[in-house]
């Protein structure tokens, strides 16, 4: 362990706490709480990326950390609480599997992906070789969490996580993408997020109710 | 001014200006003009393209080049067209309830910004821009989608919505994955997403994280094809939006969606000489031709089943370049010119037809030739042309595409022509009982744009016939290049 | 030089067709201007094509290169023997039916005059196309130019479900058709990515290959021309289209699939395998016998017709299917005697059977009836016509002295001279062909006889056929040019056959014309005058001569009076139209020796009926053996896919992220 | 052609139309004998026509001038077929003008005209003619071209010259395949005769007539000339079965002589012929009309026997 330098055991350690969170969210049963934890995980990534803006002197890594608090730590979380209070859906999030199926899957995912991983993770040349794998298990987490949940908002969450995840593989095993795309990135989700919800108020107001079983209807089977 | 820039210009500014005078009685003559300003700027793009060869915009930011600036005329092409189809189709539906004054707004705006994103993942030399860009494609499609606001169409939006963006996740993870293997060999400079420099180094690239960075990118952007198992959500989001939205997600933005893994996969087939992305592929693109030609058989709703029917022809698109050579890409980018022009053809036909007949349901349209001939042909001569039947451009491809199977991949043959033929009995069937036969239907209030449909008609009556030299070699060009 | 060429001037026909059809479409209701100068002009295009065909069969062949079509592969055309037989074909059959359309097509619903005048013409100039292609592209574009130019003809009247049925079931064989036209094409190339027929010709197939090709073809072409069991579409669309529509469709499109047939297995294959005749043999005598089985219960006149244009189509690949087995084994001489038949049986059956469906086109716009059952006694009021009809009948029961009985005669000798063939199976099957043939040609006189008699003999079964006319001078010309071209094909064997010949030596290297034309112009001796021949001409002199003599002789030593009375009929008082057979009466006795031929569907009525009635409902067998099991077996594979389409988002995005776990585990560069 | 070869020709016209009506006759007479009836005199044919000549024409109402043209036809293609068959010699001038296949044409042609002509009238009667003489047209046709393909294979020609030229003088052969094709042919002629046990001629019962069903509105000379017609079919049956399964007697060359020569040995061959048609007659009774197509496939099926004993057993001879 002496030989990794201390900001790799940083990232790394920011990049487990990610992982944890992920699997948090996959076992949280509550709306509420799900947001914080995303808005923790949020916090988090921020956290990794400001390492990573230390370690190489990037400068628009900095921007990128800042963004990555701004956005997805405070902004989104804050939208998200709004929109829970302001369509009261304060109920527990039902899954479509149970939770323990759910994390189990989730442990076989996290396997395949740093075998999938693995060989890439070899061959990386920055300091965290670890984090791609965790990356990319985060991805695929968020993405089982999105197909488990049957409400709108967990799903929102999901995806939301999922570009957590995302961030976590451009900033920490990439040392970041060009500045342009990471703006526009950044770009996409507030806009992604506040067209979603938009959406959250007009399913709402079509269905009585944000349970995704009622936009069953459009189908060939 | 620059052309390049014009053209990316007037659809932003346009698209702007139109969320806030959308409303007015001009505002379609607006749209229009904005699409025509669009496509003649392309057009210059184009001449200029031809004789200089290619270029760059904003440093190395942009990048025309034979392949886009193809795509980039026929995308304007067809906004133009749809602009002009839409004008009196949005009227009608406005003054049948089914639109408010906002949503008119809403949708010009969003028709301009949706050109404008087309316009700018095509040209974009930048993997990460053009992966922006096709995000914002998703969400300006979405608001289009969802532009009736009635439950069917939410629900179609949502899905399109999650199942895209998931998709277009996916894509970011391979962009990801392709910049790491891409700064190994470029260092770490702004430069190592730029689609010219990858180009020049491809062959350094690292084959594992490519290989794992194309199946990202591939089942990413392939959601936004419609690639089987993919696809769910393309058939609800072209039947619940707006016909001219279907138009255009099925003429430009699946095109988009798949020059985008083509140019993924240009550098895929340099770090990985044995045909991986080739096969994939085709793999995939066999597998959705003959699943959406199977789904095809069982669909009741028109725009469903047209919808359905992009989906198999995305298929053997996405099979013919995944096949490779020279050929096989003039082919391919052939049949994705045919295919935009007919389907955007066919979509407003049956745009008027439903608006005629009031509903969508095929069952409940009948005797479009009585209706009015017109429409009727228009959706006739269109079906006729996407099936393939000659002397319309679809065959001039699918002819191309076979006969290059044939010669490489034997055993695809039969499985390709088994799908060509389900779809044939499928559709054909169903379109010639909605177009012969009895009726009674009123008229409406506002005389339907024709011209669009015959006129893509036209053209790709002509180039089943004759394919202009200049064409020819354009084509070819850009078939090298893809290699 | 810039001399023109024949080739050049049919293209201008082809042309000159398309402008006609064109300007039909620019005055689309001015049904004077069409029918009374449109189609005559099409008729005149017709009769400068057919004779530019009888002049280039005595030229050598053509080329030429249009720079339209593919970027590697403009549409090459080539005008050689064999393309000029069946251009001849159709310019002289068009000919006669153009100017019967010019008289036929009325005002009324359906498809505007002009719009059919456009249909009409292109299906004319992609017919001629296809005769003159010489790549699989041009081939391919003009084939399907004309099943789709026919496929909206058939659909004229479209608002009847059993026409858009019809024309469904048409559009969907002829498509399947295609695509296997272009598999074998493709076969064909063998690799090469040459599709120019020049190419195909140069490659030497594997017999393995040479064989999926032909059979292929075989598939292709034999669902365009009606073979079993690729053949449900024609008794459906034959009745379905305008007269002067199905008559073009019989009488000429079915030919251009012969001709594909044949290009594609003598000219682009080289050298035959034995079993490939004996496949094609078996195939046509099963579709002629079918044909002709079907064509006998029909109660429907275009119905009947149409199952004779299967038999005759059969007896056609019968043929090809001798000149295969002769080919393969290098007898020539035979082959080339049993491809004349082939040829001289094409240029026969368009003739007659065209003839025929114009015919029942007159029938049809003079009693709106179609059904055998409501017509009867039509000669009284449509002498014209039912003259006229009886050259066809007699044609086209292959009866002397008319067309087709050369053909049948020519393809009897070619059987009757097969016990030279070396392969001892095949000199056992070859005879027993040759009696299904006879029991065909048996057989369709039945038809025909069915056919004439209700149509135009007895009592009218109906009361509002006395108002029934006969046919226009436009519609009496065309009825006329055909039964011209009966006579001619039946009374000039040996000139004929001459002017085919050139096309039998260009694919076999040996023809009859040398032996036929020794003997003299109004004899027929294919082989030699001791072994075989026929003489028409002086075989009707005698017939005609004796009936004049006897004519006169009775009426100089006897007596030429005439008295009218009520028919005796064995003193039966009860003597009403109803008595007569009905359609269904009269093949009742074929019914009941083929049954197990057909799938009947019958209610007799009981003692106790209030109301007793007597249905026969005739089907055919391969719809529910072949056809209906492939529509469900198809269905069922949609059922089970559409289940991927469920509506449920989780599922959907359980698909992508399987998809995508799967490709990260298995895929691998 | 020779002037010695038109004579023939013409002596074998004038001979079919004397004998015919004799030949009819003489089967009538023969029959009436062996069923132990009083005969009518041999010429009774020739006293029939004579009066049917004398009478006036009555036509059904509603027949057209197709029914007044067919007797001519079918008259006409009778005399063609007499022409043809040869009876004395085979040096016909006529006889390459149709070989057997349009020997067989011809009898299919007369058919055609005589059923359409009984469909003609509109009576029920007339349709049921029509419709059972067709029935037994589209068996027998096959039936008889068979028998005639099983000869031809042997003489490797379908000229009828030809065939007899070979079987009668060349050197004696036994050929099996001709006794299965001559029992097809007896079969055949039955049937195509309108003789008991498919037809009787003799009959006017509702059930049971074919031939008789399709000329019941035929009167004066059109009745007489298909009656002359039918007559002459018998005598062209009669006289084609003798050439090919009992040529001998028939004149080879032009010699005028051979011909008178050869005129006793057909009437000879005739009368024998007559009687064992009458024979057979009159030892069978006419079966049901459905039995009749059996009948005829019986023969079919010989006769493609027949050729198959001939591609059997005789390919090499």
């Amino acid at each position: 362990m002496s030989s990794v330098p201390l900001s790799a055991q940083l990232i790394n350690l920011f990049a487990s706490v990610i992982l944890l969170m992920a699997f948090a969210m996959l076992a949280q049963r509550r709306v509420l709480p799900l947001i914080n934890l995303f808005a923790i995980q949020g916090a988090v990534l921020a956290a990794s990326t400001g390492v990573v803006a230390v370690t190489t002197h990037q400068a628009h890594l900095y921007w990128s950390a800042g963004l990555t608090l701004a956005l997805k730590a405070l902004l989104l979380p804050w939208i998200l609480h709004r929109l829970v209070r302001r369509l009261n859906v304060k109920w527990d999030v039902e899954s479509l599997i149970n939770i323990p199926t759910t994390m189990i899957v989730g442990i076989v995912l996290v396997v395949v992906a740093f075998n999938v991983a693995l060989p890439i993770s070899q061959l990386s040349s920055t300091i965290s070789r670890g984090t791609l794998g965790i990356a990319l298990a985060s991805v695929m987490l968020a993405f089982l969490m999105m197909i488990t949940r049957s409400k709108a908002i967990p799903q929102v969450v999901g995806f939301l996580a999922m570009e957590n995840g995302l961030f976590l593989a451009a900033t920490s095993a990439t040392y970041g993408m060009p500045m342009v795309v990471e703006l526009g990135i950044a770009l996409d989700v507030l806009v992604g997020a506040i067209i979603l919800g938009v959406f959250f108020f007009q399913i709402r107001e079509q269905f009585d109710s944000l349970d995704i079983r009622h936009l069953e209807r459009l189908k060939d089977s | 001014m620059d052309t390049f820039v014009l053209m990316l210009a007037i659809p932003l500014v346009s698209g702007m200006l139109l969320t806030v005078v959308g409303e007015r009685e001009w505002a379609p003559n607006l749209n229009i003009v904005a699409s025509l300003g669009t496509f003649l700027s392309s057009a210059l793009l184009t001449g200029e393209i031809i004789a200089d060869g290619p270029r760059m915009a904003f440093g190395e930011m942009f990048f025309i080049d034979s392949l886009n600036v193809f795509l980039v005329t026929l995308t304007a092409f067809v906004g133009l067209t749809t602009s002009i189809f839409s004008g009196p189709y949005m009227k009608n539906e406005q003054e049948h309830g089914r639109l408010t004054k906002g949503r008119m707004r809403l949708y010009k705006s969003m028709f301009q910004l949706f050109m404008f994103t087309m316009l700018a993942a095509l040209t974009t030399n930048n993997l990460g821009i053009l992966w922006v860009a096709m995000e914002a494609a998703t969400l300006t499609t979405v608001l289009l989608v969802s532009l009736y606001r009635t439950p069917a169409s939410l629900e179609a939006a949502w899905k399109y919505f999650i199942l895209c963006g998931v998709g277009i996740a996916q894509a970011l993870f391979g962009t990801i994955l392709l910049y790491f293997a891409a700064e190994r060999v470029l260092g770490e400079t702004g430069n190592a997403l730029l689609w010219t420099r990858l180009v020049d180094v491809k062959g350094q690239l690292e084959p594992t994280v490519m290989a794992l960075a194309f199946i990202f990118l591939l089942v990413g952007y392939g959601t936004k094809v419609g690639l089987a198992p993919l696809h769910n959500w393309l058939p609800d989001a072209h039947a619940e939006g707006p016909t001219p939205v279907s138009a255009v997600l099925s003429g430009l933005l699946l095109n988009v969606a798949l020059y985008a893994i083509l140019r993924c996969k240009v550098l895929a087939d340099g770090a990985l000489p044995g045909g991986f992305a080739g096969n994939l592929m085709m793999g995939f693109g066999l597998l959705t031709l003959v699943m959406a030609a199977f789904f095809l058989s069982r669909q009741k709703d028109i725009k469903r089943m047209f919808a359905y029917s992009s989906i198999e022809h995305m298929g053997l698109i996405t099979f013919a370049f995944g096949m490779g050579g020279v050929v096989a890409n003039f082919a391919g980018l052939l049949h994705m010119t045919m295919h935009s022009l007919t389907k955007s053809a066919i979509f407003f036909a049956v745009g008027h037809a439903t608006q005629k007949t009031g509903t969508q349901i095929m069952e409940n349209i009948r005797g479009l030739l009585r209706i009015n001939p017109v429409i009727g042909w228009g959706l006739m001569l269109g079906t006729l042309a996407i099936l393939g039947m000659p002397p319309f451009g679809v065959f001039a491809s699918e002819f191309m595409i076979l006969t290059h199977a044939m010669k490489h991949h034997p055993w695809a043959t039969p499985v390709l022509l088994l799908a060509l033929g389900v779809a044939f009995a499928s559709i054909f069937g169903r379109v010639q009982s909605m177009v012969f036969g009895e009726t009674h239907a009123k008229r409406l209030p506002h005389a339907p744009a024709i011209t669009p449909v015959f006129l893509h008609l036209a053209i790709v009556l002509a180039l089943g016939l004759y394919i202009p030299p200049y064409l020819t070699r354009w084509f070819h060009e850009a078939a090298k290049m893809i290699g | 030089m810039t001399q023109l060429l024949a080739i050049d001037a049919l293209l201008i026909a082809a042309c000159a067709w398309l402008a006609v059809g064109l300007a039909g479409l620019a005055a689309p209701r001015n049904l004077r201007f069409i029918s009374k100068t449109l189609f005559p002009v099409g008729a005149l295009v017709g009769l400068g094509v057919g004779l530019l065909a009888l002049f280039s069969l005595g030229q050598r062949p053509e080329t030429a290169v249009l720079a339209i079509g593919l970027p590697d592969l403009p549409f090459h055309l080539r005008l050689d023997k064999l393309t000029a037989v069946f251009v001849m074909l159709l310019g002289f059959v068009s000919v006669g039916i153009s100017i019967y359309a010019a008289g036929y097509f009325r005002k009324g619903e359906g498809t505007a005059p002009g719009l059919l005048c456009l249909e009409y013409h292109v299906f004319l100039a992609s017919m001629l196309m296809v005769l003159l292609a010489d790549d699989a592209y041009a081939f391919m574009v003009a084939w399907e130019c004309m099943a789709l130019s026919s496929f909206f003809l058939v659909t004229t009247d479209n608002r009847h479900a059993e026409i858009r049925r019809a024309g469904y079931l048409y559009l969907l064989i002829a498509h399947l058709g295609a695509i296997a036209i272009l598999l074998s094409f493709g076969v064909m190339t063998s690799g090469s990515g040459d599709y120019s027929f020049a190419g195909m010709r140069a490659q030497e197939l594997s017999p393995f290959w040479a064989s999926v090709a032909y059979l292929l073809a075989l598939v292709g072409f034999g669902a365009k021309a009606g073979l079993l069991p690729v053949h449900v579409w024609l008794p459906e669309a034959h009745p379905a289209a305008p007269s002067p529509v199905s008559a073009m469709m019989s009488g000429v499109m079915l030919k251009t699939a012969i001709y594909g047939l044949l290009r594609v297995s003598f000219d682009l294959l080289g050298t035959p395998l034995w079993w490939w005749g004996v496949v094609a043999l078996a195939v046509g005598l099963a579709t002629a016998l079918f044909g002709v089985l079907y064509s006998t219960v029909q109660s429907d006149m275009k119905r009947l017709l149409a199952y004779s244009s299967i038999e005759n189509i059969g007896l056609i690949v019968v043929g090809i299917g001798l000149t295969l087995i002769f080919h393969a084994y290098k007898m020539e001489g035979l082959a080339a005697l049993a491809l004349t038949a082939v040829f001289y049986h094409c240029l026969s059956h368009a003739g007659f059977k065209s003839l025929l469906f114009l015919a029942t086109g007159s029938v049809l716009h003079a009693t709106k009836e179609r059904s055998l059952g409501k017509l009867g006694g039509l000669i009284h009021r449509m002498p014209w016509v039912a003259w006229l009809a009886l050259v066809g009948v007699i044609a086209s029961t292959g009866l002397p002295p008319l067309s087709g009985f050369v053909s049948e005669w020519l393809l009897l000798q070619g059987f009757l001279f097969s016990p030279g063939l070396p392969h001892p199976w095949l000199n056992m099957v070859v005879p027993i062909a040759a009696a299904v043939i006879a029991l065909v040609a048996a057989l369709a006189g039945f038809a025909m006889v069915k056919f004439y008699g209700i149509i135009f003999l007895g009592q009218m079964r109906e009361e509002n056929l006395k108002e029934a006319h006969d046919a226009g001078p436009w519609e009496k010309a065309g009825l006329v040019w055909l039964a011209l071209i009966g006579f001619l094909l039946g009374l000039f064997p040996s000139s004929v056959i001459g002017v085919i010949d050139g096309a039998t030596k260009q694919m076999l290297g040996a023809g009859l014309g040398e032996r036929v034309r020794e003997q003299g112009w109004w004899m027929l001796a294919p082989i030699s005058a001791e072994r075989a021949s026929y003489e028409p001409l002086i075989f009707l002199v005698t017939i005609v001569l004796s009936v004049y003599l006897g004519k006169q002789i009775v009426r100089r030593l006897y007596h030429g009076r005439v008295r009218r009375s009520p028919a005796w009929d064995c003193g039966y008082v009860f003597q009403s139209s109803r008595a007569q057979d009905t359609a269904e009466g009269f093949s009742q006795p074929i019914r009941r020796i083929f049954e197990p031929a057909f799938r009947m569907d019958r209610h007799f009525p009981t003692g106790r009926d209030e109301k007793p009635y007597y249905t026969v409902k005739v089907e055919d067998h391969f719809w529910h053996w072949l056809y209906v099991p492939v529509a469900r077996a198809a269905e069922f594979v949609s059922k089970l896919i559409t289940r991927l389409q469920g509506g449920r988002i989780s599922v959907y995005l359980m698909y992508s992220f399987l998809t995508l776990i799967i490709l990260l585990l298995v895929a691998r560069p | 052609m020779t002037v010695a070869g038109l004579f023939g020709q013409l002596l074998a016209i004038v001979l079919a139309l004397v004998l015919a009506p004799l030949l009819t006759g003489w089967v009538n007479q023969c029959r009436a004998w062996m069923q132990n009836r009083s005969a009518p005199p041999l010429l009774q044919s020739y006293y029939m026509l004579h009066k049917l000549f004398l009478k006036d024409v009555v036509l059904a109402h509603g027949t057209s001038s197709f029914f007044r043209t067919a007797p001519y036809v079918i008259f006409g293609c009778m005399l063609l077929a007499c022409a043809i068959v040869p009876t004395l010699s085979t040096d016909l001038p006529l006889a390459p003008s149709a070989d057997t296949i349009a020997l067989v044409g011809v009898f299919g042609l007369a058919r055609i005209f005589i059923s359409l002509a009984a469909m003609d009238i509109g009576t029920s009667f007339g349709t049921l003619g029509g419709r059972r003489e067709m029935l037994i047209g589209f068996l027998a046709e096959p039936a008889l071209l068979m028998v005639i393909f099983t000869t031809a294979l042997i003489s490797q020609s379908t000229s009828v010259a030809t065939i007899v030229e070979t079987l009668a003088h060349r050197d004696f052969v036994i050929y099996p395949s001709l006794a299965f094709a001559g029992v097809a042919f007896t079969f055949v002629s039955f049937a195509e005769n309108a003789r008991v046990p498919v037809d009787n001629p003799a009959t006017h019962l509702e059930l049971t007539m074919i031939h008789e069903a399709m000329i019941l509105e035929y009167s004066g000379r059109h009745l007489a000339l298909i009656e002359l017609a039918a007559s002459l079919k018998l005598y062209a049956y009669s006289c084609l079965g003798l050439a090919l399964f009992f040529p001998w007697g028939i004149a080879a060359g032009e010699n005028p002589l051979g011909l008178l020569a050869a005129i006793p040995m057909l009437v000879f061959k005739l009368a024998v012929g007559g009687a064992f048609l009458a024979g057979i007659e009159t030892i069978n009774a006419k079966m049901r009309i459905f039995r009749a197509p059996e009948f005829l496939g019986t023969a079919f099926l010989l006769a493609v026997l027949g050729l198959l004993v001939r591609l059997l057993l005789e390919t090499r001879v």
